[in-house]
């Protein structure tokens, strides 16, 4: 009897209080705070509040309650944090995830669930094409479209030959289609490697044997500070020139300080883009947080600023899922990159795409700097695929 | 153990009702609490737990300390997800098998797979004992979830997404109530299943392994094919939680098959207690309630946690059963 | 060229097991103990020396204090916990050793946070040298294989030619001979015990600058350092030696010869393949 | 004679320079009940290990029932009716003396891939067992946890066990072992009741009970025997009398001569 009451116990207090209240929206940020990629989480959380610092902190006029949890960058725990979020906290929209493979398990369980669910980053190409999902938005950037800016930029510079790596995830296999897109030159090999890889030897030492023009990688942002790092240790620094994109940035500029200097970065935002929105934000960030915003705190502070939109629009009525979604959809407002926001067909972000280079800033800190418009107003290729139903 | 075996079994089987009882009153419970979360926390604890229980079946009883069986219950749940996978794309499993998503193709398969992989890796492992013997069940553990991790085709590290639950004829799993009482009754038949088992001539040189190998051997019982049979046996009802669990979920990851899962499986099965098979289920409940009320005030569960599991295996090896029954069948 | 530098990325590599491996093996040949936790000791000693670092600035300081300190919470461990475990079955040890994993591993989050931290190499372990024409090889790398290979020759003349290693091959055999010889055998399982704990100390702080140094970085290895004991016959330093080079450049060809889908797997199928033909491991202690 | 049982020719193990077994060459004809005695380190341990299965001999060949069985292991010696039991107690602690009883029951009756019925109560092991139990005076505590059995009980248990596999050949290690002079008594009897309804090989370090028990003797020394035949033979075997019961033993008999 007594093993009884302890399970009964026990349930009372696992059970949060039943209900939801409509005079608040309660916003799930689903991210990585544990291992490599913690960097992320950190940033995005930082990103959401200050962007919900400058609306007052409310949406829409609605107070705010954030409900976080860790995905640990694991697909499955991702899965069980949204479950939590969506059966047990009962939260109006989740956003978040910072990593693809993350982002994908969540949208499994939001789609299920009609949650909206906004990237804090990331726009997969599985999502973008005939799997588009209503509930689905990204206010960052669709993958392929950060690598394709720096294939384009490859081409525009006539580069003969390009060697690709990556890690076999589907981020890594978006990148690097991305870079083929519109990539007129050679490809000298396209590798992957093992998505939780740290120690890129064996890896260095084949591009190093194969001498490329050009080599272009992609990592989560703990893993490509690591290659960055190897890649200096090894001397190749000098040898062949290094792309990439916004996977280097200022979640892991900091620690690599001198050693990325030069690297050209495919973006969709960088600090120093000059719009009086942005400088707005990277002053107050760096004021509070002490540290320069990466591309994931810039698309969370979007998070933010759609959500306010889509809220007001709404009159602070969040109830009915569809609308809600329809007013993300539709929702007004300048983005962080002080142009208006502007979705495609399938919830991808129709914008600018750059190719920014590292350079030092006047304080001597690494910033992705002199960014250039590589392609404009970008739709992605797999939007005429996404055929969305419930408009 | 002085306690006379009727009154003893009588006491086992009221504390193993108990608990099937309080599994039964969860849904109405849930519903009344306004708390639909808790149906599924309970699936995945049923499912674990049954894992755990047949994990018992070699560890507790067999005394075979296998680090490996998380393996089982992933490939299982991977069998189900590869099936469902192709049958989403119309393709063919290596350009030869459909897929499916009728249970009653696809979990038998799913079974069967488990249980030859568990006939091949256990031809190896049981060739020796105790030490390489675990070490054998890790390593090949780890060669499946490389495997996995590995296979472009079923989503490598970032596992497979399956299109719903699998479908049975008559009944609808997708309903989450429906699917917790189907969860309750496979988990009831195997928990007999195993008992059965542990009672027979079968059940009595496992556990006759597990005390004194040599004795068996000197009375004439060669004792590997036993070994042998009793971790098929056990891959088997692994698949079984496995096929649960990838349907609780209905997702699929290297995650499920991991060698921190066979540790937290191994623990849940110590934690509820060595050879009682309910115990197991008690070790699953307490292990995901811990973690999720714990985890509720501060995200540094496992520092509870660790210290925790060292304690019952140093002072308290009857588990959380023993604490019910207060003592062991032997 | 590209191959000599594969073999001295696999023998980078290998060696790092080594020293991992090594420790795990001496403790199990002398006191039959499995310690899952030991991964967590590379862990602690790279993260000491992460703290080290930030304090003093400096890598080679925090090698100096790493190794020790990493033997101080190995020998705390010892006398804590894993001493009551040594004539416990394998089941207990196992899994005491699985919750000092949960453990220690939640206890680096308290301390060093979730997030991966760097460690910064000093410059003149930072480049290449260039000892072939032709042939670079970046400083550091270069530098662990040195480090491995004095451990493994240290670790040889400590356990050919010294009294201690006498009594670690004694104790290895038998337990009541060493007793007899009225060594506090106590203090030798402490002393052992430290030793490999040292030994993971260093392989963490060697580990630190090329991975990043994050919780949860030696559950991995630990993994592999088993299979590297195994295949190298358990409780045998020579095997371990021979396994972990094996182990190192086997996996290294795999992962750039094969698709990284199945490069992983070449260590396990090699495992149970040399099992197969020696069950014993390639060279098993002689015990 | 009728044809032996058990016979080894020319047994030999060697543990590197070691010779534990020395040409070992042994007969036993059934129904006889043969004790090997051999002072500490004289290879008793290695030969039964090496009879019973547990040991492959480095030369020679070891014949059972008219079968070559040198190479057999020890489960399939014990079910063609070559059972021992152990010096040192070899019980399931947690099986009731009845449960240890029925397993040996249950291993004579061929496989145990018999998953569903329980064995406890299946009277085709549960019989057997009972009545076995009841021969060594055990019945009583037929319910009793093994390890909580006091040592002469798990030693009678340890015979129980052998004798209910209804073998051919009984091989005792050493029954008598760390017992006191009652319970030896006993067990003295009690194998008495045995002789002629079993074939026996007697490995035992109790003098009294070897003679008051053996038909033959074999005596083994430094893995060689040096002598077998009847108890009064080997008794007055001048090469035992010197290499077995040693000085004191010459002593003692000069002395007597002496006195005589």
């Amino acid at each position: 009897m007594r093993r009884t009451g302890l399970l009964l116990a026990t349930i009372l207090a696992v059970a949060p209080s039943a209900g939801w209240a409509a005079d608040k929206i309660k916003v799930g940020l689903v991210t990585t705070y544990t291992g490599s990629e913690a960097a992320y989480g950190e940033m995005e959380t930082d990103g959401f509040k200050l962007g919900l610092q400058h609306l007052g902190g409310k949406l829409g006029g609605l107070p705010v309650e954030i409900v976080t949890g860790d995905d640990e960058n694991k697909t499955d725990v991702a899965i069980q944090q949204a479950t939590r979020m969506v059966e047990r906290d009962r939260v109006d929209v989740i956003t978040g995830p910072a990593l693809t493979t993350t982002l994908l398990g969540v949208n499994k369980i939001t789609r299920e669930a009609k949650i909206p669910l906004i990237s804090g980053g990331p726009g997969p190409s599985v999502l973008a094409g005939r799997q588009c999902d209503p509930y689905f938005f990204s206010v960052g950037w669709q993958n392929d479209a950060l690598a394709e800016a720096t294939g384009q930029y490859l081409a525009d510079r006539k580069v003969e030959d390009v060697y690709l790596l990556a890690p076999q995830i589907q981020a890594g296999r978006d990148m690097l289609a991305g870079v083929k897109r519109h990539f007129t030159g050679k490809v000298v090999a396209e590798k992957y490697t093992q998505m939780t890889q740290m120690d890129f030897a064996a890896e260095i030492s084949e591009i190093q044997a194969a001498a490329p023009k050009a080599l272009f990688i992609f990592f989560p942002a703990g893993q490509e500070s690591n290659f960055i790092q190897q890649w200096n240790q090894a001397g190749m620094k000098d040898k062949v020139p290094l792309y990439t994109m916004n996977a280097l940035d200022q979640a892991n500029l900091p620690g690599l300080g001198d050693l990325a200097l030069g690297i050209p970065i495919g973006a969709n935002w960088t600090e120093s883009i000059d719009a009086p929105i942005n400088k707005k934000f990277v002053d107050d960030f760096v004021a509070a947080y002490g540290k320069i915003p990466s591309s994931q705190a810039a698309a969370a502070y979007n998070v933010a600023l759609i959500l306010d939109a889509a809220v007001k629009s709404l009159g602070g009525k969040i109830e009915d899922k569809d609308a809600l979604r329809h007013a993300i959809k539709t929702a007004q407002f300048v983005q962080v990159t002080g142009k208006p926001f502007r979705f495609g067909v399938n919830n991808m972000p129709v914008e600018d795409y750059y190719v920014a280079t590292v350079a030092k800033n006047a304080a001597g800190k690494p910033i992705m700097a002199n960014p250039v418009v590589v392609l404009h107003d970008y739709v992605d290729v797999y939007a005429k695929d996404c055929k969305m139903t419930g408009g | 153990m002085s306690e006379k075996p009727s009154a003893f079994l009588s006491r086992r089987g009221g504390a193993t009702t108990l608990c099937f009882a309080v599994l039964a009153l969860i849904p109405p419970l849930a519903g009344w609490l306004h708390e639909p979360f808790l149906i599924r926390q309970f699936i995945q604890i049923m499912a674990m737990g049954l894992a755990a229980m047949s994990l018992d079946l070699i560890l507790g009883y067999g005394g075979l300390v296998s680090f490996g069986h998380a393996a089982f219950v992933g490939l299982a749940g991977y069998t189900v997800g590869i099936l469902d996978f192709h049958a989403g794309d119309g393709s063919l499993f290596l350009g030869l098998i459909p897929g499916t998503t009728n249970a009653l193709i696809a979990w038998p398969a799913a079974i069967a797979v488990s249980m030859l992989a568990a006939a091949l890796i256990g031809l190896v492992c049981t060739q020796a004992g105790g030490t390489v013997f675990f070490m054998l069940t890790l390593a090949f553990a780890q060669m499946v979830y490389y495997g996995f991790s590995g296979w472009t085709l079923y989503g490598s590290d970032e596992g497979l997404s399956m299109g719903g639950r699998s479908e049975l004829p008559l009944l609808d799993i997708s309903d989450n109530t429906n699917f917790y009482y189907f969860c309750f009754a496979v988990l009831l038949l195997c928990f007999l299943a195993m008992r059965a088992i542990v009672g027979s001539r079968f059940g009595m040189v496992l556990r006759g392994v597990r005390q004194n190998e040599r004795r068996l051997a000197a009375v004439g019982v060669p004792t590997r094919p036993y070994r042998l049979a009793a971790f098929v046996i056990a891959g088997g009802f692994a698949g079984v939680a496995g096929i649960l669990l990838a349907n609780y979920q209905t997702f699929v990851s290297p995650g499920d098959l991991s060698w921190t899962r066979s540790g937290e499986l191994i623990s849940m099965v110590v934690l509820g207690g060595l050879g009682s098979l309910i115990g197991p289920v008690l070790g699953a409940a307490a292990y995901l309630l811990l973690r999720l009320v714990i985890g509720s005030y501060t995200t540094h569960w496992a520092v509870v946690f660790g210290p925790f599991l060292i304690l019952v295996v140093l002072f308290a090896r009857a588990g959380l059963f023993g604490f019910v029954v207060r003592g062991r069948e032997v | 060229m590209l191959l000599v530098q594969q073999l001295l990325n696999g023998i980078q590599f290998g060696l790092m097991l080594f020293l991992m491996a090594a420790g795990l093996t001496l403790v199990f040949g002398i006191v039959n103990l499995i310690n899952l936790a030991h991964g967590s000791l590379y862990m602690l000693g790279a993260f000491i020396g992460v703290s080290v670092q930030q304090w003093t600035g400096s890598y080679l300081w925090a090698v100096v204090l790493a190794i020790p300190a990493t033997a101080i919470v190995g020998i705390a461990m010892e006398m804590s916990t894993l001493r009551t475990l040594y004539s416990r079955p394998r089941l207990d040890q196992v899994l005491c050793t699985f919750g000092l994993i949960l453990f220690l591993n939640e206890i680096a989050k308290i301390i060093w946070g979730p997030a991966s931290l760097r460690m910064k190499l000093p410059d003149f372990l930072n480049g290449t040298i260039s000892f072939i024409p032709g042939l670079t090889y970046p400083t550091f790398r270069l530098a662990v294989i040195i480090a491995g290979l004095v451990v493994a020759g240290l670790l040889y003349v400590l356990i050919t030619r010294t009294r201690i290693g006498m009594l670690i091959r004694a104790g290895a055999s038998d337990r009541g001979m060493v007793a007899a010889l009225g060594v506090d055998i106590k203090t030798l399982f402490t002393l052992v015990f430290g030793l490999g704990a040292a030994l993971a100390g260093l392989a963490g702080i060697m580990a630190a600058p090329i991975y990043s140094v994050q919780v949860g970085m030696g559950d991995g290895i630990v993994i592999l350092t088993l299979v590297v004991i195994v295949i190298g016959g358990i409780g045998s330093v020579r095997g371990a030696l021979a396994a972990s080079l094996l182990v190192g450049i086997v996996d290294t060809y795999a992962r750039v010869l094969l698709p990284a889908s199945v490069g992983q797997i070449c260590i396990y199928v090699l495992m149970a393949g040399l099992l197969f033909v020696r069950p014993r491991g390639l060279l098993p202690a002689n015990v | 004679m009728a044809e032996p049982i058990l016979q080894t020719t020319d047994l030999v193990k060697r543990f590197g320079g070691l010779v534990a077994t020395d040409h070992v060459s042994l007969s036993l004809v059934p129904g006889e009940l043969h004790a090997i005695i051999g002072p500490n380190g004289a290879g008793k341990t290695t030969l039964v290990a090496q009879l019973s299965g547990e040991m492959a001999p480095t030369a020679g060949r070891v014949r059972f029932d008219g079968q070559d069985i040198t190479d057999l292991p020890m489960p399939r010696r014990a079910r063609l009716g070559l059972v021992r039991s152990f010096q040192i107690t070899s019980i399931c602690p947690e099986f009731s003396a009845l449960d240890n009883v029925a397993m040996a029951v249950q291993a004579r009756l061929g496989h145990s891939f018999h998953f569903w019925r329980n064995a406890r109560t299946d009277p085709a092991l549960i019989m057997p067992a009972r009545r076995v139990l009841e021969q060594v005076d055990l019945a009583a505590r037929a319910d009793v946890p093994a390890g909580l059995l006091s040592h002469g009980e798990q030693r009678q248990l340890e015979v129980a066990i052998a004798l209910a596999t209804e073998p051919k050949l009984l091989l005792l290690d050493e029954p008598m072992a760390g017992m006191g002079r009652e319970e030896s008594q006993r067990m003295v009897s009690f194998l008495q009741t045995l002789k002629r309804r079993y074939t026996i090989l007697l490995i035992e370090h109790d003098m009294d009970a070897v003679f008051a028990l053996a038909d033959r003797i074999s005596v083994l020394v430094y893995g060689k025997v040096i002598a077998t035949g009847l108890p009064d033979e080997v008794r007055a075997n001048p090469e035992v009398q010197h290499a077995y019961l040693g000085d004191e033993a010459e002593e003692a008999a000069a002395a007597e001569a002496a006195n005589a």
